[in-house]
């Protein structure tokens, strides 16, 4: 291991602050009942689900009893999406979503299509915006679900939700959004927005991993996809994970304080620093996604003539946790659906670069991460057959 | 998810960059694919005497470009064009199984670099034949 | 508070062990890659899971590529349930299970039910056995799956489970067990017992909430209910709860050891004591379930002329944690659908009793426990106007 | 998921027992829902003189028992017959929803308990008239 450890993959996974960790503890091994036991030790669990609820609930504006634990914001999505077709397929079978979005909700989609659904895909722009009047132009009067992300994993890109909510309640139709990267990060309310649903996942927020939350709006129905014994009114079964949703809670707290006291401000200026001097310092090195309305963490590039996995690892090697849409780090021949949808050739698109900073990132994290690329982009360009040097 | 060998390579690769002059290359790969290796040859008595690579792509495709053009530095050129890709893989102690293709880069790489070779040898006795 | 706390519902969960939660810690703030990144932290994140996965494979003799993880036992059940049926349904639609599943897996039957499959419900005895004889007569031509769990977790009765594997292998039925509650406390050997699906939750064996795991002979194909990352396999998509899993590997681990080093005896042993007490000392109280076969941590009783909910918070009052399948503990008006297909009155029935021992269970709180449930009997039944005072 | 007064008067019911002698006896619920109420009273110049119950049932009918017996104690029988089980609940500081038919039981075991009362004391006027 090298001296300095710098980890910019926040978009991937956040560690559990030490706060939260601490809220969490005691529900492993002393507060250990199953919430639905009878007995003081149930009961106690119990209430710790229910403060628990409250806080993520705050987090979004929403009221506790519009907010589901799930396993996991994939499991958040499907059940959203899956659930909420399943209870309307009777009213249509045409449902819309976007060329970016998460493989948890992309393959929801598919597997809605294999079920017979008729699916619309919006595209993007190159900044992977999504156009609310191509979301009019789709809609359709046997259209039933719209699910678009808040703000995309890859690029940062956010989405003009509320523009998107107004268009689906005024034609009837239910929208989803999935929140994962946005939650936590970027201040919104459901009541003003006006979505339906809203996937939430703990370990994006410095909470565990293994919980996520969908914010169902009161009178949005859903079928669920675990049956059982009813937890989370009917709409998730199983034993709830206590101590993995009471972690939700605290980070649900912890982001409250985070959105309000200038810390995603730092964090933003932190990203706007390292867009700057990569894009400056290092030539055909682009930003991707919007150059402003994007996610304060999330700093993303390309890189000409270098591929993305040879580039992680050397970063890897210097200490550094970053992450890429390239193929090769996915295992797929092609990289990533994002970034094609948003028109960028495939070898530029295997050049791609995501840092994502976090709560502890320092300034001298940010110029250590932009010498050490630097570095590596000047090492990797002399072995690049592409790259035609200069000068 | 990498052996020590292909990290220790692609941190360090032996015979990286453009040579000037060569007697042969080759490129083969593809950067739709996101992987592309060019191989450069010297040839003295019908044995590789100096070669080099450049390789746009992953580690494992600059880990295995590095590991052929140590394996066959100095052989005849028959005996490289019997260095198969799994001569590589096993010389890098495994690859894994999504990365194989990139093996495969080299194979095909030192096969296009000797052909090349071979070609403008031929171009050349074809062209000195009338002359002499 | 009481003095002194004695636990008796470990069916219903256990604490996580403190060598278990020992293991996990590191990863919540310190290893809390995820293991789908390629860097470093990734790299031991995904490291740490399979390792898990070895040790949750070594405890019911599977190789560890047989293993899924999921985010419960309920979740693992309908994953089986719906996912194996989905693949199969072309060779026909026909399933059976049993009349005393948990609602996990019979809910799971609900819904294909729902989705047009042909359900068909085995009865039991009055030990809650099933009989081979009734699988053997309601096996058709178009049956593609069989459902049974391992130990029933109200009244504990051990199923016939080899020999109903091999009815299945010999029709070529695919045989699913739930075994969250047998997991850890009966051996058993996945290859022998010759099961194609294998449900087991962490939280039952001294491990974490909100993990499960499912065994998937080789060659056994399921649809995923969860989409989208590919992860597990592409049976269960969503970043992994790493700390979960870990603690998961740990509680198997743990498990092992307790299963070959004499523990599960000497908790019989205290469960035989607990028994033979309270229907020695208790008037109008009877063992449920399988007098020997029987799982070797669980005592289950039913009281005459009381109700459940009434022993339990009396008990509760007390410091001892215990369980009933009363329909007052549970909110609905029918009691257990355990007991009653047993063949046991409603009134009797609401008057069931469940302790449930665990690791640190000692001969003191087993004393303590019958003391108190003697106590507690004679006062309920003076307000009971079905007990007829005697003598 | 329980108010402190149920489960301190679950824990410690008021008039609890059988009576011996009652001048009414109300019996309602079924073993088969998991809850009997019995209600016995001792009426003097109709009013609830004296007043006790046995109850079959979870804690919220042992709770409503006993309070709907301290309620109706020295009550005429208009008067207790007027209590409803929202005041049953609402004395007990609430109940969870899905035990809200326990406090019903109560107010339906006083309505019985008086009923047989009055059923009685007809019959023993009804056989005492001809005697006049
Ligand atoms: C027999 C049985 N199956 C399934 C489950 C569900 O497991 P989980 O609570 O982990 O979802 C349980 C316990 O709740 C159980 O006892
Ligand atoms: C946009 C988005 N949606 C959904 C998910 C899935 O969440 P989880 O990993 O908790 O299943 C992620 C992250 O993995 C994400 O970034």
């Amino acid at each position: 291991m090298t001296e300095r450890q710098v980890y910019m993959d926040h978009s991937a996974t956040t560690a559990v602050d030490r706060g939260v960790l601490e809220a969490m503890l005691p529900f492993f091994s002393e507060e250990y009942g199953n919430p639905n036991s009878l007995h003081a030790w149930g009961r106690r669990a119990r209430k710790a689900v229910n403060e628990a609820r409250e806080k993520v609930a705050a987090l979004i504006g929403a009221d506790a009893s519009e907010v589901i634990f799930t396993g996991g914001g994939s499991e958040a999505d499907n059940l959203a999406i899956k659930g909420s077709t399943s209870m309307r397929k009777d009213k249509g079978r045409h449902v819309i979503t976007t060329a970016i979005e998460h493989h948890a909700v992309m393959d929801a989609f598919g597997w809605l299509d294999k079920q017979g659904f008729d699916v619309t895909v919006l595209p993007v722009d190159d900044k992977a915006l999504v156009s609310v009047t191509e979301l009019e132009k789709a809609i359709r009067p046997d259209t039933i679900l719209f699910s678009m992300m808040f703000a995309n994993n890859e690029v940062g890109t956010i989405q003009p939700v509320a523009e998107a909510a107004k268009i689906c309640r005024d034609r009837g139709i239910l929208f989803h959004v999935d929140g994962v990267q946005a939650a936590g990060h970027v201040p919104f309310n459901v009541q003003d927005l006006g979505v339906d649903m809203l996937t939430m996942s703990a370990h994006k927020m410095y909470g565990p991993k293994g919980v996520g939350g969908l914010y169902l709006r009161k009178g949005v129905r859903v079928e669920p996809i675990v049956h059982g014994g009813g937890q989370e009114r009917g709409l998730r079964s199983g034993t709830e994970n206590t101590a993995g949703i009471v972690g939700f809670g605290a980070a649900a707290e912890l982001a409250v304080r985070r959105l309000a006291d200038g810390s995603i401000d730092e964090e933003a200026r932190l990203r706007d620093l390292l867009i700057k001097r990569v894009t400056s310092s290092i030539e055909e090195a682009f930003l991707t996604g919007h150059p402003t309305q994007r996610l304060p963490f999330l700093a993303s590039f390309c890189i000409g003539s270098l591929e993305g996995e040879s580039m992680l690892l050397r970063l890897d090697a210097a200490g550094i946790g970053a992450s890429s849409g390239s193929a090769c780090t996915s295992g797929s021949l092609e990289p990533s659906h994002v970034l094609l949808a948003m028109g960028l050739a495939h070898e530029v698109a295997h050049g791609s670069l995501r840092f994502s900073l976090g709560k502890d990132t320092t300034e001298e994290d940010i110029v250590y991460v932009a010498e050490n690329l630097e570095r590596i982009v000047a090492d990797l360009r002399a072995l690049s057959p592409l790259w035609k040097t200069r000068g | 998810m990498y052996t020590e060998k292909v990290m220790e390579l692609f941190m360090n690769p032996k015979n990286a960059g453009r040579m000037e002059d060569p007697d042969g290359v080759g490129e083969v790969g593809n950067p739709r694919c996101g992987d592309i290796m060019k191989i450069y040859i010297k040839v003295k008595d019908d044995r590789i005497a100096d070669i080099s690579f450049e390789t746009f792509g992953c580690a494992s495709a600059i880990a295995s470009s590095s590991m052929v053009t140590e394996m066959v530095k100095g052989l005849t050129l028959d005996e490289a064009l019997a260095i198969s890709n799994k001569d590589v893989v096993n010389a890098l102690g495994g690859l894994p199984p999504q990365k194989v293709h990139c093996s495969l880069l080299a194979e095909e790489g030192i096969q296009a670099a000797i052909e090349d070779y071979r070609a403008k040898q031929k171009a050349k006795s074809g062209a000195a034949a009338p002359k002499s």
